[in-house]
């Protein structure tokens, strides 16, 4: 009973602090770390929901399909910008 | 369940809202792709909170099918993030406004 | 079967001279026009139908077997192809179908390029025209009188003078909005008689509305609906008539068009708002007409003098004209708002005898200017020197149009004043019937002073060219016009008798539910 | 057997005829259009006198339906035509002149090779031809709208034979002027038309016309149904109203104050048709248009008051300013409105023989004036101004005997035939003013113009004719032709003897009244058939109608009633001879002095004819055209310029609301956030979500 | 289970044209696999046309009662077949099949063209789906599905700097708005625990306890189909994407989607929302519906006024048309007679507009073609030189004005004369003087075309794009047809829109 709620409290803590680092962050690379934060805790949540299955899908899909792709693009879109800044 | 189903709703809410937060300030693309993934996720939140709450795999079925065309999504997006990077340099949305009025 | 052979003609003689090549097409359109010219004095000759189509108690002509087909379902109710003419219509019909004919021979001469585009427009607007006379669906008959405003528009704008793009978006977009107007006002007639009528049919929406069955619709009592409603279409249609205060998109366009278009605005396009004023407004509902009567009759009045005073400040003698239009249909108005059988007749009449007046002023003005190309009153001078044959014509259409008697003009406007000097449904009929009148001094002040100046006189031009005689095929379309106008003056019966018995509905119907007389 | 009566139309139609000829194969004819119109015009004359003579022996009128113009809503409009006494003489009359005129063309216009105006003249028979059918119908028609009509198509033809030499600069100017001054009568006129059909339902003159009605409403007060009154007017005032709106087109046609301006400069015509229209026959048209109806104005005292006092007024007035005139046309014309003003007041007294009378001589004695006139300015090659004349008495004796006829007659000296109708005219008002003040200051002004009368007819005489000739061209005056004398000798006959046919002074006096064979003729109607209506066309009718519907009493008698014609005829005599002798103390003399300067400024005021023509053209141009003028700009900065404003503030707003695609996308986000939000809020307010 | 009831009685013939499709885009990356690097553009465009032919067909078909009966639900209750997907299944492919036609001239020169046709095929799948979605679950994988080609599509033009602006706009707004719309659909879950439009229907009918939470998820919702349809202020996204987009994707978009996306909100709204039991709740979703409708009609047609580009002017005129059928929506009348009159006008309005608009926007692409150039300027003569076009786009433009050479003319005279019915006469009134404004930016065009003297001395007109030519010529033939030929597709719309107001 308390204990689903601390984990409740303890889960939303974790979403809500690193959802709001993710879009507030300065550095694109942190935020989309700290988005795979965020994923893995609603991630959390699902198990709370006896969602398990969905779960496991989000961490497979998302954390690793999606982060993925962020973390690609950061690579390449920051490249750019660096090339830029040297240039500049 | 012993949380109240409400406290989900507004825990979504909040989550919704950085989203919505975050592609109002920020500029940069990823972070608009982020904050959209974030605003997703709340929906999701939203979702399986309700299924569990109504006792119907409707709500998870759907949470399914949303997470999957979120990937969709994020495939496109950054196809043409690159896209927008090689023709205007930065991956900054405000930079595009060739077009207006 | 006549009608719809008419417009098949017009419409696929239109399609042959588009394609044909540009140096065939005014003889092939005027070889086309013949058709419906002839038809149109065919039905004319063989007419013989009385009463007015709104009514039950019409004896119907020429009604087709293709007559009430339904074209169209829409939810309970059916879009019908209802065509027919009366005694009001059927003379429209012919006059758009003269005027058509000499317009295309007027414009053999100025119009010198694009020329199978130019008569295949002319020709596509008259079947439109004879739509809007004969159609008696009112969804049809709105595709005709919207069909109108297509071609004129890329006629005005295409071979229009050096303003035609400014006179060519203002006629669309003013005309335009007045049909908005009007739809709307008709729409609101319609929702008024929701669950009463089957079909858009103009007939039968009359009679029902007569017959009481108009109720109601959201905050609006009956009768407050058939005001409004009334009104919208009244605005409607006073910008196609025009009336004052919708008229200026007028003398632009009548300005910027050229000769042979100018022709057919003033001849026959503007007779669409007066007759559509009659057939709608003055036949469905004629109680509010007469409820409001003096508003009416003001506005008639304010018409005819404001009109005439514009028209005396004009140097250009086209905007003469044009602007003299809006002061004859001003009588129109105040012998539609008079409900008696000279007052609506006459105004019936005004409407043909000004189509053939105005029409013959504007092919002589173009005649003019196509030899002198200047239209500016203080440019030319006793051009009448050089150009007899045009001048006196033109003379000649001056006086009809200061209502000289034995010309057309006067009976017209004769009828309109007996017709509203004794309208028992207008108060103070006499006083707005004289100050109306007063018109006829305003109209011959500035032909008078127009013709002294530039016809009269010593002859004075700056031209490198000699000034000659036009050419036959110019002034010919002239001389059919007199004689018609002649014809009408000094025998309005030939008319006169086909109007009245479509009339007398009218005018019963309005002593019947207008409470008047 | 052909009755005379069934071939009336024909009178109008042959000069209608010869109108079209002219118009049509005019220029291909020998003299261009004349002889057409002679014949058509003797033809007329012809039959105006077998109409004359058939309603003589008979004593028969005539009444027939011509042509049913238009038959709709409950009253139709037709032509027909009317032959009574009144129309016949005046047929007589009209085609007579008409011919005489014609005739005199030929030498005035055909003979003058200065003048010639290439391919003009078929032009000018033409507007002759179609003048004469149209006066000859407005003188038959058998009722007032088909007289309208006919008086609106005389005033064309007066429009383009005033304006016949049209290469010039002041004949087109003179042309509108008149038909605009007219027009503006017409309109009243009109006006009164429609009222007129519209209260009657008819306007036919006759049997059943509308003077019966009304004058049979008026005595006995009966027939009311059958009267539409608008509102709840008084009938007699209705009436009155209609009567002063039909005047209105007398006062335009016949010139009369204050619409008189345009005769004058109508003068810028060719003299035939000053002598022809603007003298004999049109300008009659006015005063015989109120003598064809006066069934319906004698029962009305005040229009005839009216009537009466704008004839006197105009009387003088114009007599006025034909002191001071030199061109001899000009002096023409102003006493011809002089004379209409006397006819005029002959109405408003009820002299409705004396009108009549006075009509028909001044139709030939100023027809003799003018074409006598004519023959002088064709004579000295267009020298119109007299003072440029002089002295033609010996080269032109023919002319100058026949227009010393036509000024005998004009200044009223007796026995020539102006001085019976003038002296009838006066002793009627004289008879009326007596009892009613008004109608005395009438009577006053009409004997004070007799004297002017005399002094500027004979100023024109002396002038043109006597003393040295004062300039090249009157002193070799060309050769007239018979075509020009012939008229003249015609004319100068009948401007003699016309005065026999009604001495009323002399009848009185000896006490016989068969010698008044004019008035006689005129009240034939009860006298020949006794028929039931003829009876209200007739002097008689009229004279009761006057007296006891209208109330206007003769005065008490003068002192000595069987003198009185004859006292009152030498007092206006007397008048006139003085004048004509004034007249001949000043410009009889070998080297006469402009007189005019002496009078100072009254003389400028006079020569500017009041400044009355300054006045009106400033209401033409001083007021209507800045009205029209701010109209315009009103209509195209106002009316129009809302309608551009329309469109601009639509485009302007167009061009503002754009601007909120501003291009970049976080601002786009932020539009719709907040706007989401707003419809949140808003909705969940409206909706009370929130309770 | 046999195949044919796996998902209920004959699914596979009631979504024979989305299955077509679908097959055909397969098919094209078949065909493009074969040989990535000279792609054979004719035997691709075949396909490709045949297969959208084919499944505009079926269409038809089905609608004239060739197939089963129709007004059943699939796949337990997630998809439905009935008159209203069945019309709007026939926009979608008339849309795409003009696209194709007027694509395969546009393609020429570019790369990726089995891409293209392969996207467009998807993209009108998903739009196909949408007009068979059944419930908020298949009408948002309905949505994506519609919405994520669409997106690839307009930035398709990579080395086009306006390409990929207008498709990141598109694609940023268009996420965000599907995360808008999901949320929403996740609070009208919360509040009534199904996705099924019948059962949120049921639920909402009976009364939820969550009115906020089911009313901002509606509202949500709607601005979810605000972005679909374009609608004030969901409308950024718009003109920039359609000024960027390739012409026939413009015109795809505006048309195809934009119905697809009118139709949802139609069954959703109708269905789910049921306007009575909402009204009570104190979500009164037609007042936001007029409020958007109005806007729409405004901002579209002021905009559209003074623009100064030809596809831009096209842009904002869709917009404005959006507001138009923004009215069926707008003007329905809890337990108004004519709910159905409104609701079919708007529906008749997506048919006609869809060929109109269609129709309009290829011509730009033949402009494209052609190198004429984008402002109104550069437009002007071509009617001389190009006359049959050129007329064709004249009737379009005069048709999209309302004027009746076309079946413009009669949508909206359903749309307004359903308003005024119902009672709305403000709509009517608004919309018909809105159409006047647009009647006076269509006419620059047409202006443009035949009355203005180009400036420098005309135009190299290089060829006669057959494919453009022939899919502006039908769309502008239809539009005339439709002028007299309304009846049976009003009588659809009237049985379609009877179904859903019932």
């Amino acid at each position: 009973m308390v204990l689903d709620t601390i984990a409740f409290a303890l889960l939303a803590v974790v979403l809500v602090g690193s959802s709001l680092g993710a879009v507030t962050v300065r550095d694109v690379w942190h935020a989309a770390l700290l988005l795979g934060v965020s994923l893995v805790t609603v991630a959390a949540l699902y198990v709370t929901l006896a969602a398990e299955l969905l779960a496991a899908i989000q961490v497979l899909v998302y954390v690793g399909g999606v982060l993925i792709l962020i973390t690609f693009a950061v690579m390449l879109t920051r490249r750019a910008e660096d090339e830029e800044e040297v240039s500049a | 369940m012993t949380v109240p189903v409400e406290w989900y709703l507004v825990l979504s809410a909040a989550v919704f809202c950085i989203g919505i937060f975050g592609i109002l300030t920020r500029r940069n693309a990823l972070i608009f792709l982020i904050s959209v993934e974030l605003m997703l996720n709340a929906a999701n939140i939203n979702l399986v909170a309700f299924s569990h709450f109504y006792g119907n795999a409707t709500g998870q079925v759907f949470a399914l099918f949303t997470i999957g065309l979120a990937a969709a999504e994020v495939a496109i997006g950054i196809g043409i993030i690159l896209v927008l990077t090689r023709n205007f340099g930065e991956a900054d949305v405000t930079l595009p406004t060739e077009m207006r009025w | 079967m006549i009608i719809e052979a008419l417009l098949a003609v017009t419409l696929l003689g239109g399609i042959a001279v588009l394609l044909a090549p540009d140096r065939l097409a005014g003889k092939l359109a005027f070889g086309i026009s013949l058709g419906p010219l002839l038809g149109g004095l065919w039905m004319f000759w063989q007419f013989d139908g009385s009463g007015n189509l709104m009514f039950d108690s019409a004896a119907k002509s020429f009604e087709s077997s293709l007559s009430g087909t339904t074209l169209l379902s829409m939810g309970p109710w059916d879009v019908q192809w209802l065509a027919a003419v009366d005694g009001i219509s059927l003379p429209l019909v012919v006059l758009s179908t003269i005027l058509t004919t000499l317009a295309i021979v007027s414009a053999w001469t100025p119009i010198d390029e694009r020329q199978s585009q130019f008569y295949a427009l002319v020709l596509f607007m008259e079947a439109a025209l004879i739509g809007v006379f004969t159609a008696l669906d009112f969804f049809v008959w709105f595709v005709f009188w919207e069909g109108v405003l297509v071609p004129m528009v890329l006629l005005i704008g295409v071979w229009g003078g050096p303003r035609r793009k400014y006179a060519a978006i203002k006629f669309l977009v003013y005309t335009n909005v007045a049909s908005a107007v009007l739809f709307v006002g008709f729409l609101g007639l319609l929702a008024g008689l929701d669950g009463t009528i089957t079909s858009f049919a103009l007939p039968e929406i009359s009679q029902a509305i007569h017959a009481g069955e108009l109720q109601g619709v959201g905050p609006f009592s009956p009768e407050e609906l058939a005001t409004v409603s009334f009104f919208a279409m009244f605005a409607g249609f006073a910008v196609k008539v025009p009336i004052v205060p919708v008229h200026t998109w007028l003398p632009d366009a009548h300005v910027e068009a050229p000769t042979p278009v100018s022709v057919l605005l003033a001849g026959v396009l503007l007779k669409m708002g007066t007759y559509a004023l009659l057939r709608f407004n003055f036949t469905m509902l004629p109680e509010v007409a007469m409820a409001n009567a003096e508003l009416i009759a003001a506005i008639a009045v304010i018409s005819i003098l404001y009109g005439a005073m514009l028209a005396l400040a004009q140097r250009d003698l086209k905007r003469i004209v044009a602007y003299s239009s809006v002061s004859s249909m001003g009588y129109v108005i105040l012998g539609l708002v008079a409900f008696t059988v000279y007052g609506v007749g006459g105004a019936t009449f005004q409407m043909l005898s000004h189509g053939l007046i105005s029409g013959l002023l504007f092919m002589t003005v173009g005649v003019i200017y196509n030899t002198t190309h200047t239209r500016m009153v203080g440019d030319m001078s006793g051009l009448a020197d050089r150009m007899p044959v045009a001048s006196w014509v033109f003379v000649a259409g001056a006086f009809g149009y200061m209502g000289l008697p034995l010309m057309s003009g006067f009976a017209a406007e004769l009828f309109v004043f007996i017709g509203a000097f004794g309208a028992e449904g207008l108060q103070y009929s006499p006083i707005f019937t004289a100050l109306g009148m007063f018109g006829i001094v305003i109209v011959a002040g500035y032909l008078l002073s127009a013709m002294q100046k530039s016809l009269f006189g010593p002859f004075r031009l700056e031209t490198d060219y000699e000034i000659g005689r036009a050419p036959f095929h110019d002034v010919a379309p002239l001389f059919v016009l007199l004689g018609l106008i002649v014809l009408l003056g000094v025998a309005p019966d030939v008319v006169f008798d086909m109007v009245e018995s479509a009339t007398q509905p009218i005018v019963d119907a309005a002593a019947e539910n207008g409470g008047g007389a | 057997m052909v009755n005379a009566f069934d071939l009336v139309w024909l009178i109008a139609a042959l000069p209608f005829l010869s109108f079209v000829v002219s118009v049509t194969v005019g220029r291909w004819l020998p003299k261009e259009g004349a002889l057409p119109g002679i014949a058509a015009t003797a033809g007329s004359l012809a039959l105006s006198l077998w109409a004359f003579l058939t309603v003589r022996s008979s004593g028969a009128h005539y009444e027939n339906e011509l042509y049913t113009w238009i038959d709709a809503g409950g009253f139709e409009l037709t032509f027909g035509v009317l032959v009574d006494p009144l129309s016949s003489m005046m047929l007589v009359l009209v085609s007579l002149v008409a011919f005489l005129v014609h005739v005199f063309s030929m030498g005035y216009m055909n003979d003058d090779e200065l003048h010639r105006e290439k391919g003009g003249f078929p032009r000018y028979y033409a507007g002759l031809g179609l003048f004469s059918a149209s006066m000859l119908a407005f003188v038959f028609s058998s009722n007032l709208l088909m007289a309208f009509m006919f008086f609106e198509l005389v005033g064309l033809c007066s429009w383009i034979l005033i304006g016949f030499w049209f290469r010039e600069e002041a004949p087109p100017s003179a042309a509108k002027k008149a038909f605009l001054v007219t027009r503006f009568g017409d309109y009243f006129f009109l006006v009164g038309v429609v009222g007129i059909l519209v209260t009657f339902g008819t306007s036919g003159f006759a049997d059943g016309g509308f003077p019966q009605i009304a004058s049979h409403f008026l005595e006995t007060g009966e027939g009311a149904d059958h009267i539409w009154v608008p509102g709840d007017l008084d009938t007699q005032t209705w009436f009155s109203i209609l009567g002063l709106l039909v005047l209105g087109g007398v006062i335009g046609k016949s010139a009369q104050f204050p619409l008189h301006t345009w005769l004058p400069d109508a003068m810028e015509g060719p003299t035939p048709v000053s002598a022809l229209i603007h003298a004999a026959t049109m300008v009659a048209a006015g005063v015989y248009l109120v003598a064809r109806m006066f069934g319906f104005y004698a029962g009305l005292p005040t229009v005839l008051a009216i009537i009466a006092f704008i004839g006197g007024f105009t009387a003088l007035f114009a007599a006025s300013m034909g002191v001071v005139k030199d061109d001899i046309k000009q002096v023409l014309a102003y006493s011809t409105i002089s004379q209409y003003g006397y006819m005029m007041l002959a109405l408003g007294v009820g002299g409705y023989v004396a009108a009549s009378f006075h009509l028909l001589n001044h139709a030939f004695f100023k027809a003799l004036l003018f074409l006598g006139a004519g023959a002088v300015i064709v004579a000295t090659h267009h020298h119109q101004d007299m003072w440029k004349l002089g002295g033609l008495k010996r080269e032109m004796p023919v002319t100058y005997y026949t227009f010393l006829a036509g000024s005998l007659a004009l200044a009223g000296i007796v026995p020539f035939s102006g001085f019976w109708s003038k002296d009838e005219v006066l002793y009627d008002a004289l008879l009326i003013g007596l009892e009613q003040p008004l109608f005395l200051a009438a009577y006053a002004m009409g004997l004070l113009a007799v004297f002017l009368t005399g002094f500027y007819t004979f100023r024109m005489v002396f002038l043109t004719f006597h003393g040295e000739p004062r300039s090249e061209h009157a002193e070799h005056p060309e050769p007239l032709r018979w075509n020009t004398k012939g008229p003249l000798a015609v004319l100068g006959v009948l401007a003699t003897v016309t005065g026999l046919l009604n001495m009323k002074p002399v009848a009185e006096l000896i006490g016989n009244h068969d010698i008044l064979y004019l008035e006689n003729w005129l009240d034939s109607g009860t006298a020949a058939n006794g028929g039931e209506w003829m009876g209200s066309l007739t002097y008689h009718h009229y004279g009761h109608l006057v007296h006891e519907v209208a109330g206007l009493h003769e005065g008490s008698p003068p002192p000595s009633a069987e003198l009185a014609p004859i006292v009152f005829g030498a007092i206006s005599l007397s008048l006139a001879l003085g004048g004509a002798l004034l007249a001949k103390s000043i410009y009889d003399v070998p080297e006469p002095e402009r007189m005019t300067d002496r009078l100072g400024p009254v003389g400028r005021v006079v020569q500017r004819n009041y400044y009355l023509d300054e006045f009106q053209v400033w209401l033409a141009t001083g007021v209507t055209e800045p009205v029209a003028r701010a109209s315009n700009t009103f209509d195209q900065g106002i009316i129009d310029g809302a309608v551009n404003a329309t469109s601009s503030v639509s485009l302007f707003s167009g061009e503002r609301v754009r601007r909120i695609q501003s291009g970049a996308v976080t601002n786009y986000v932020l539009v719709i956030v907040m706007s989401l939000i707003v419809f949140v809020v808003a909705v969940g307010i409206v909706g009370g979500w929130f309770l | 289970m046999a195949l044919d009831t796996l998902g209920g009685e004959d699914w596979f013939l009631h979504l024979a044209p989305a299955l077509v499709m679908i097959a055909t885009a397969l098919a094209l990356f078949g065909v493009d696999a074969l040989d990535p690097d000279s792609t054979n553009h004719r035997a691709v465009f075949g396909v490709t046309l045949a297969g959208t032919l084919a499944a505009l067909g079926s269409a038809i078909a089905l609608l004239f009662g060739m197939g089963p009966e129709l007004g059943t639900t699939l796949f337990s209750d997630q998809l439905v077949a009935d008159e209203a997907s069945l019309l709007f299944t026939l926009i979608v492919t008339s849309v795409t099949s003009l696209v194709v036609l007027g694509s395969y001239d546009y393609l020429e020169d570019l790369p990726d063209k089995g891409e293209f046709y392969s996207l467009l095929l998807l993209a009108a799948t998903g739009m196909v789906l949408m007009a068979h979605a059944n419930s908020l679950a298949t009408v948002f994988v309905a949505l994506e599905l519609a919405s994520l080609p669409s997106y690839a599509l307009v930035s398709f033009l990579t080395d086009n700097r306006g390409s990929v602006e207008g498709g990141l706009k598109y694609f940023l707004i268009g996420a965000l708005s599907s995360a808008v719309f999901v949320y929403g659909i996740s609070l009208v879950y919360a509040a009534t625990g199904s996705l099924l439009l019948s059962d949120v229907g049921t639920a909402v009918t009976e009364g939820v306890d969550q009115t906020g939470v089911l009313g901002l998820g509606v509202l949500l919702m709607v601005a979810g189909f605000g972005f679909k349809i374009a609608s004030v202020p969901f409308h950024f996204w718009a003109p920039d994407a359609y000024e960027g987009a390739p012409a026939p994707i413009s015109g795809f978009v505006s048309s195809a989607s934009k119905a697809a996306g009118f139709l949802i909100a139609f069954r959703v709204f109708t269905t789910a929302f049921p306007l009575g039991a909402m009204q009570d709740a104190g979500i009164d979703w037609v007042f936001v519906f007029g409020v958007l409708a109005v806007l729409t009609m405004l901002l579209g047609n002021l905009a559209a006024a003074t623009q100064d580009e030809v596809k831009r002017m096209l842009a904002y005129s869709s917009i404005a048309h959006a507001g138009y059928v923004l009215i069926a929506l707008a003007a329905l009348k809890s337990g108004g007679a004519h709910n159905d009159w409104v609701l079919a006008g708007g529906m008749l309005h997506l048919f006609v507009y869809g060929f109109m608009n269609t129709g309009a926007f290829l011509f730009v692409a033949l402009a494209e073609h052609w190198d004429v150039g984008r402002t109104f300027e550069d437009y002007a003569g071509l009617g001389e030189e190009a006359p049959v076009a050129s007329a064709a786009v004249t009737v379009l433009l005069f048709s999209l004005a309302g004027l009746p050479v076309g079946g413009g003319f009669w949508s909206k005279f359903m749309l307004f004369g359903g308003a005024i019915q119902n009672g709305f006469w403000w709509f009517a009134a608004i919309g018909l003087a809105a159409s006047a404004l647009s009647l006076f930016y269509y006419w620059r065009l047409i202006r443009a075309l035949w009355i203005d003297q180009p400036t420098d001395g005309g135009h190299e007109l290089d060829g006669t794009p057959t494919g453009l030519y022939v899919a502006v010529l039908v769309a502008a033939l239809v539009t005339v047809g439709l002028l007299v030929g309304v009846g049976p597709v009003a009588e659809v719309a009237f049985d379609a829109a009877g179904n859903l107001v019932g």
